[in-house]
């Protein structure tokens, strides 16, 4: 018979390396007609730091996202990136480009400052045209700055960027405490599954996904959606698909292929539905925050929760296999199902307990009052 | 052995038993089909053969002599991209890019045999092909919109290889231009 | 530059079945290529080692419905075989995915074996219809049932067709699933009755699909479990297997009506 | 703002969708050779290898082993203090199934398979150890001649702490405490590009690398420790990956098909096949994490106790630095005052285990949130009003004291209540972020709270 069951579950997650100290560094310049040339070393490995980096530029620098070119392509022009990990390349890498674009857009007003013969704080950068602010018929475009700069000035339209955050010693080994933020900053989510379990068979579907996600800000919603709802499916495949070890069923059954290996296909998609909003965090380049490697954390708990809910059993060991459904189905019809009462505790799992499992003496071991 | 690759005749040397996915790659320099599992399993590798989706690393070349092979570089350029190309840049169905070839002429299959096809249709079309990015939910966003007709007509994005010349208006004063 | 290079087997296209079964000679350093989707990789990750991979001859990728009996011949695709007759029909589909089913042959999949993909999903049902295989090899022809061909291995013969007759039937087929790319059946169980008898067959529960004798005599579901041992492979363990099986037999069974 | 928040193309979308993004498989360079691994296919064993044969093969152009590394063990975490335990190559010893000994440079691949078939490998095989859980056992197999788990936390600790409040407290004053265990799995990372290294010597002395890596800058770093180089003799090219998800922080092709190169002088390319993406790369950390909260009748989370064990497979990595993470978010998106947390990085004769995306925390969100489903259960009080309650707020502090100043736990789960139509009561549904006060301020909270200014 199949049953259908719900959870939810709530998470966190830090953007930026664990106890920061991973810079960014990021070179632009500008061609004598204008166009853009961004360096920057971030890799980008599908997460979509081209664009993102690229779309900053263009909203900093004031200039069509078209003219800018992004050059992510090797270590001899591009400088330092600590690498696409951590969530950081929207937000550490992001700021190296943001830095970089307001310092290459203060060289253009600069001289565009000269060649109108205004204050440069009294000028903007809007569509690659240089306006007076307040009167819009006094104008140069980005091009003919860049023209000025070259042959008039003798001048270079460029800007260099790094970011930061510095490393946060744990001042306190016993204590874990820490001297500085040990994150760029932390992004929230919550997540609801619906489950369909065969209690026969123990096969399990995920039937639906509810997300929702603080990005901080979205620099471009269709990226942020394509990483929420990719980490959804990887998600999906850590709750009841995946596992490499201890290679289910053995040791011996490491599957060398992939009809051995468990990746979520297209036809064991649920229904997504993706909710974002938007709490700019204070230093993250226009409020972004990182949330690409958080999309995959919620679904797992959600479904766990949710297969509790249809069929009444905890699986907690993942993935949840139609063999762990059907083992403990087994043993809550023994009347096995219930955690252990004494006193006030209440035991779950105590079977899979390092306390049990490891020697006496152990340094893992420790005991709980009751 | 000959093969049609992309509407052109090609003559291959490779051994009679090599997989096309290697004949089209190593000695054709086709690189759109790519090597993601050579053992049939990610999809990455698809191409058209005979107008059918096959995939290339299980096939051995000796069993495609003659026939008309297609790959990614046959449906359309980046100056011209086919609907189903446009579709998929717009509705943004590739992430990493590296499964888009296997997913493209896997789809175009499918829209030729069913112009209209249901959410059912796609997933059975699109089921051996792994995108480890996407979940997939954007992959059927882009071909549901390739078969309503969807997509800009425009079908891409500028960009600075064909950029107007006549805007922004620049002489660059001493250079060639 | 060319991948299979240096021992590179020689392909052989054989023009009739009579050419075929001589170059195949013992079969002991010889493999039929049929739709790749199992030699091609096993030769490029140097796994399979032959002097001669011989093409199927022509004529054999034809389903044919004469005499009262339905023959599919070796080199037909798996697709071919979705719209067709049940529970074949519900097994090929749930075999791997569109491309490998276009590719992939009947006579392949009656060669593999457990531990392999594909794990002979279209045995079961080819047993439940009580099909016969025509194969070549030392010896000369020979047609056989399909269990003892399966029970004997492939071995050193080369499947040219399997059959069955073309009748009416009451058919049944249930499978368990973990579905992801490039799958197959964990275990899948068909079932066919006519005239009054019933051929119950199970894939996934042995190195090849097996009859289940004891629910075809009339037992329980649960009595399937006295003809089979199943072992663990990466999809499932021999204990899953085994507490799952009369489930998925009744399930077959249950739709026989 | 026009830019930012739109829905623009993907800058790489139309090289995607044309299938001309040129990934590091695609480059093509004339004179190029293949490589090919020869891997451990035992899980522990001492070594003794014989390359002769297989540099004699006609078209071989170069086998390596770790006499050719000028610095074979480098980690790739020096720079943060964990020092390095892996051998790029083996030498005497091999510590898990998939393990490098050897890399073969040929004409093509077929040929470099054959050479690695020829090398000659004794081993003397040793007894495994897979199970973290068994790792302190006295009759554990010994992994390391240092032992099983990572000593070189701060001050030479064995295991990173959290200590916060006082935990023996909050268990007296709990009303009930509850515990459980929690075991994710190892995964792979599975991106459809394999790990592939393009190693090209210039006319200058210098070397191409064309690379997957995730982190350009990071893995000429580690290039460059192991070949003992300056960074400007390397240039690394790179920046378009066919999916990372942190395996290919990993760097594991280049160093290989470096050394391959220089050793040839000609160009070389090492190409994982899927069954060494499957079987010998890096995978997630399996974990094993015991919780046991001490919490009130009325669904106060007061303490929390932790013991993790990470797997971390046969060398460290990351490891040390993915369960300092994991410490520092094992609250998960709620305020508990009360730690006590112990994690061990333990090692297995299993493939290392790395980075993955959610690195640290993956596990971790699973484990503490099933566990929060098992309170909300035990104590009959609904999930969202469970975790509304004990959602962090502004102005509350981490694990290791660091206030937050814009957590959204309680509009992220008001939405998905929403989204799902469940009803909840007036005093959650009208629940905001701000700083607790009132009924959301109990005495157990009070001493964690951060002040205004830090919060902000």
């Amino acid at each position: 018979m199949k049953h259908r069951g719900r959870g939810i579950s709530a998470i966190e997650y830090p953007t930026g390396m664990n106890q920061n100290g991973d810079p960014s560094q990021v070179w632009i310049k500008l061609k004598p007609d204008g166009r853009v040339d961004v360096f920057s070393g971030t890799s980008d490995i599908g997460n979509g730091s081209k664009t993102i980096q690229t779309q900053i530029v263009a909203e900093t620098l004031g200039v069509p996202y078209d003219w800018i070119t992004y050059d992510n392509s090797n270590t001899d022009s591009s400088p330092l990136d600590t690498g696409t990990f951590a969530s950081r390349a929207t937000f550490v890498a992001g700021n190296a480009v943001l830095k970089a674009a307001k310092a290459a857009r203060e060289k253009v007003l600069e001289i565009a400052s000269k060649e109108l013969e205004i204050d440069a704080s009294d000028l903007d950068v809007v569509d690659g045209e240089v306006v007076a602010k307040g009167a819009p018929s006094k104008s140069i475009s980005v091009p003919d700055v860049a023209v000025a700069a070259t042959w008039t000035y003798g001048e270079l339209l460029t800007g260099v960027g790094a970011h930061l955050n510095p490393f946060a010693t744990i001042t306190d080994p016993e204590t874990g405490e820490v001297d500085l933020p040990p994150h760029a900053a932390i992004s929230y989510a919550s997540c609801a599954a619906e489950v369909e379990v065969d209690d026969e068979t123990g096969e399990v579907r995920v039937e639906r996904l509810w997300q929702c996600f603080d990005v901080g800000r979205a620099i471009n919603p269709l990226l942020v959606e394509g990483q929420i709802e990719g980490g959804a499916m990887m998600g999906l495949g850590l709750a009841v698909l995946e596992e490499c070890y201890p290679y289910y069923p053995g040791v011996d059954h490491r599957g060398p292929e992939f009809g051995a290996y468990l990746a979520p296909g297209i036809k064991g998609m649920p229904k997504v539905d993706t909710l974002i909003i938007e709490n700019p965090s204070a230093g993250g380049p226009y409020g972004a925050k990182g949330i690409s490697e958080m999309a995959n954390n919620p679904q797992p708990p959600a479904i766990a929760a949710a297969v509790y809910d249809a069929v009444g059993v905890w699986i907690t060991q993942l993935p949840i296999t139609p063999e762990r459904i059907l083992r403990a189905l087994e043993r809550k019809e023994r009347g096995e199902g219930e955690p252990r009462r004494e006193g006030k505790l209440v035991s779950f799992d105590e079977e899979l307990s390092v306390n049990t499992v490891a020697a006496e003496g152990s340094v893992f071991q420790y005991s709980l009052p009751t | 052995m000959h093969l049609i690759v992309n509407g052109v005749e090609r003559e291959v040397d490779s051994a009679p038993l090599t997989p096309l996915l290697h004949v089209l790659r190593e000695e054709l320099g086709i690189t759109s089909p790519k090597a993601g599992c050579q053992q049939g399993g990610c999809g990455s590798c698809t191409v058209l053969v005979g107008g059918e989706p096959r995939r290339s690393c299980l096939l051995a070349v000796a069993t495609c002599e003659g026939f008309e092979v297609t790959t990614v570089e046959g449906l359309g350029t980046p100056e011209r991209l086919a609907p189903l190309q446009a579709a998929f840049h717009e509705q943004y169905g590739a992430q990493c890019g590296f499964c888009t070839p296997g997913m493209l002429m896997a789809s175009h299959a499918l829209l030729e045999r069913t112009p209209s096809p249901s959410r059912r249709d796609i997933e059975s079309a699109l089921a051996g092909h792994l995108c480890r990015c996407t979940g997939y939910v954007k992959i059927i966003a882009a071909v549901e919109a390739a078969a309503r007709g969807d997509v800009a007509s425009d079908q891409r994005e500028p960009s600075l290889a064909d950029a107007d010349p006549s805007e922004p208006d620049v002489l660059i004063p001493g250079s060639p231009a | 530059m060319a991948v299979v290079a240096h021992s590179a087997p020689d392909l052989i296209r054989p023009g009739s079945v009579d050419e075929l079964v001589g170059a195949f000679g013992d079969g002991s350093d010889s493999a039929v290529l049929g739709g790749g989707t199992v030699l091609v990789p096993e030769l490029l990750h140097r796994r399979a080692r032959v002097a001669r991979v011989l093409l199927l001859p022509p004529g054999l990728d034809r389903v044919t419905r004469e005499g009262g009996r339905v023959s599919i011949g070796a080199g037909v695709r798996v697709s071919e075989l979705e719209d067709g007759d049940e529970p074949l029909a519900t097994a090929a589909r749930h075999l791997a995915d569109l491309e490998v089913r276009s590719q992939a042959t009947v006579g392949g999949n009656l060669c593999v074996r457990a531990g392999e993909t594909p794990r002979g999903d279209l045995q079961a049902p080819l047993l439940a219809l009580g099909a016969t295989v025509r194969t070549v090899g030392a010896g000369g022809e020979r047609d056989e049932p399909l269990e003892d061909f399966l029970a004997s291995g492939a071995g050193n013969r080369v499947v040219l067709d399997v059959s069955y007759d073309d009748a009416e039937r009451s058919t049944g087929y249930a499978a368990a699933l973990r579905p992801h790319t490039h799958h197959y059946t964990i275990l899948a169980v068909a079932a066919a009755r006519r005239n009054g008898e019933t051929r119950v067959a199970v894939t996934g529960a042995a190195p090849t699909a097996v009859r289940l004798p004891s629910v075809e005599a009339g037992g329980s579901p649960a009595d399937a479990l006295d003809d089979v041992h199943p072992q663990d492979d990466a999809l499932a363990s021999g204990w899953y297997r085994r507490r799952i099986l009369p489930t998925l037999v009744e399930r077959a069974l249950s739709s026989l009506g | 703002m026009k830019v930012v928040g739109a829905r623009l193309p993907r800058y790489d979308g139309i090289g995607h969708v044309t299938g001309r993004t040129r990934y590091v498989d695609d480059v093509r360079v004339p004179g190029m050779l293949w490589a090919k691994a020869l891997r451990s296919p035992v899980d522990h064993a001492g070594i003794r290898v014989d390359t002769s044969a297989a540099a004699r093969i006609r078209g071989v152009h170069a086998v390596v082993t770790h006499e050719d590394v000028p610095r074979n063990v480098y980690g790739h975490l020096e720079a943060l203090g964990i020092p390095g335990d892996e051998p790029l190559f083996a030498e005497d010893v091999v510590r898990y199934k998939g393990q490098p000994i050897a890399l073969v440079a040929a004409e093509d691949e077929d040929l470099a398979a054959e050479a690695v078939e020829a090398i000659r490998v004794d081993y003397d095989e040793r007894p495994a150890l897979f199970d973290i859980r068994k790792a302190a056992d006295t009759d554990a197999p010994k992994v390391h001649h240092w032992g099983n788990w990572y000593p070189h936390f701060e001050g030479e600790m064995d295991r990173r702490q959290i200590r916060k409040g006082d935990v023996d407290r909050a268990f007296d004053q709990a009303d009930v405490i509850v515990s459980g265990v929690y075991r994710p799995a190892a995964i792979e990372h599975c991106p459809i590009e394999p790990q592939t290294g393009l190693a090209v010597p210039e006319p200058d002395g210098r070397l191409t690398i064309y690379s997957v890596t995730q982190a350009l800058y990071f893995s000429m770093g580690v290039v460059a420790a192991h070949l003992e180089w300056p960074l400007n003799k390397l240039k690394f090219v790179g920046g378009t990956v066919g999916g990372g998800f942190g395996g290919k922080v990993d760097t594991a092709a280049d160093t290989p098909a470096a050394l391959a190169a220089l050793k040839s002088g000609r160009p070389v390319k090492w190409r994982w096949t899927r069954e060494e993406e499957l079987l010998c790369s890096s995978t997630r950390a399996p974990w094993h994490m015991e919780i046991a909260d001490a919490v009130t009748s009325d669904g106060w989370i007061l303490g929390r106790r932790m013991l993790t064990l990470h797997d971390s497979g046969a060398y460290a990595r990351f490891s040390p630095y993915g369960l300092t993470k994991h410490s520092f978010h094992h609250t998960g998106a709620y305020t508990i005052p009360n730690l006590h947390f112990d994690g061990y990085v333990v090692f297995t004769n299993r493939v290392p285990t790395t980075a993955m995306r959610g690195f640290g925390v993956t596990g971790l969100s699973f484990a503490t949130e099933l566990h929060v489903s098992r309170i909300a259960n035990v104590l009959g009080i609904d999930p969202f009003e469970l975790r509304l309650k004990n959602a962090n707020r502004i102005g509350d502090t981490s694990p290791n004291r660091i206030a937050l100043p814009d957590p959204s736990t309680v509009p992220t789960i008001l939405d998905i209540a929403d989204a799902l139509g469940h009803e909840l009561p007036a005093e959650y549904r009208t629940m905001t972020r701000d700083r607790r006060d009132g009924e959301l301020l109990p005495e157990h909270l009070v001493a964690q709270l951060a002040s205004t200014e830090e919060a902000h």
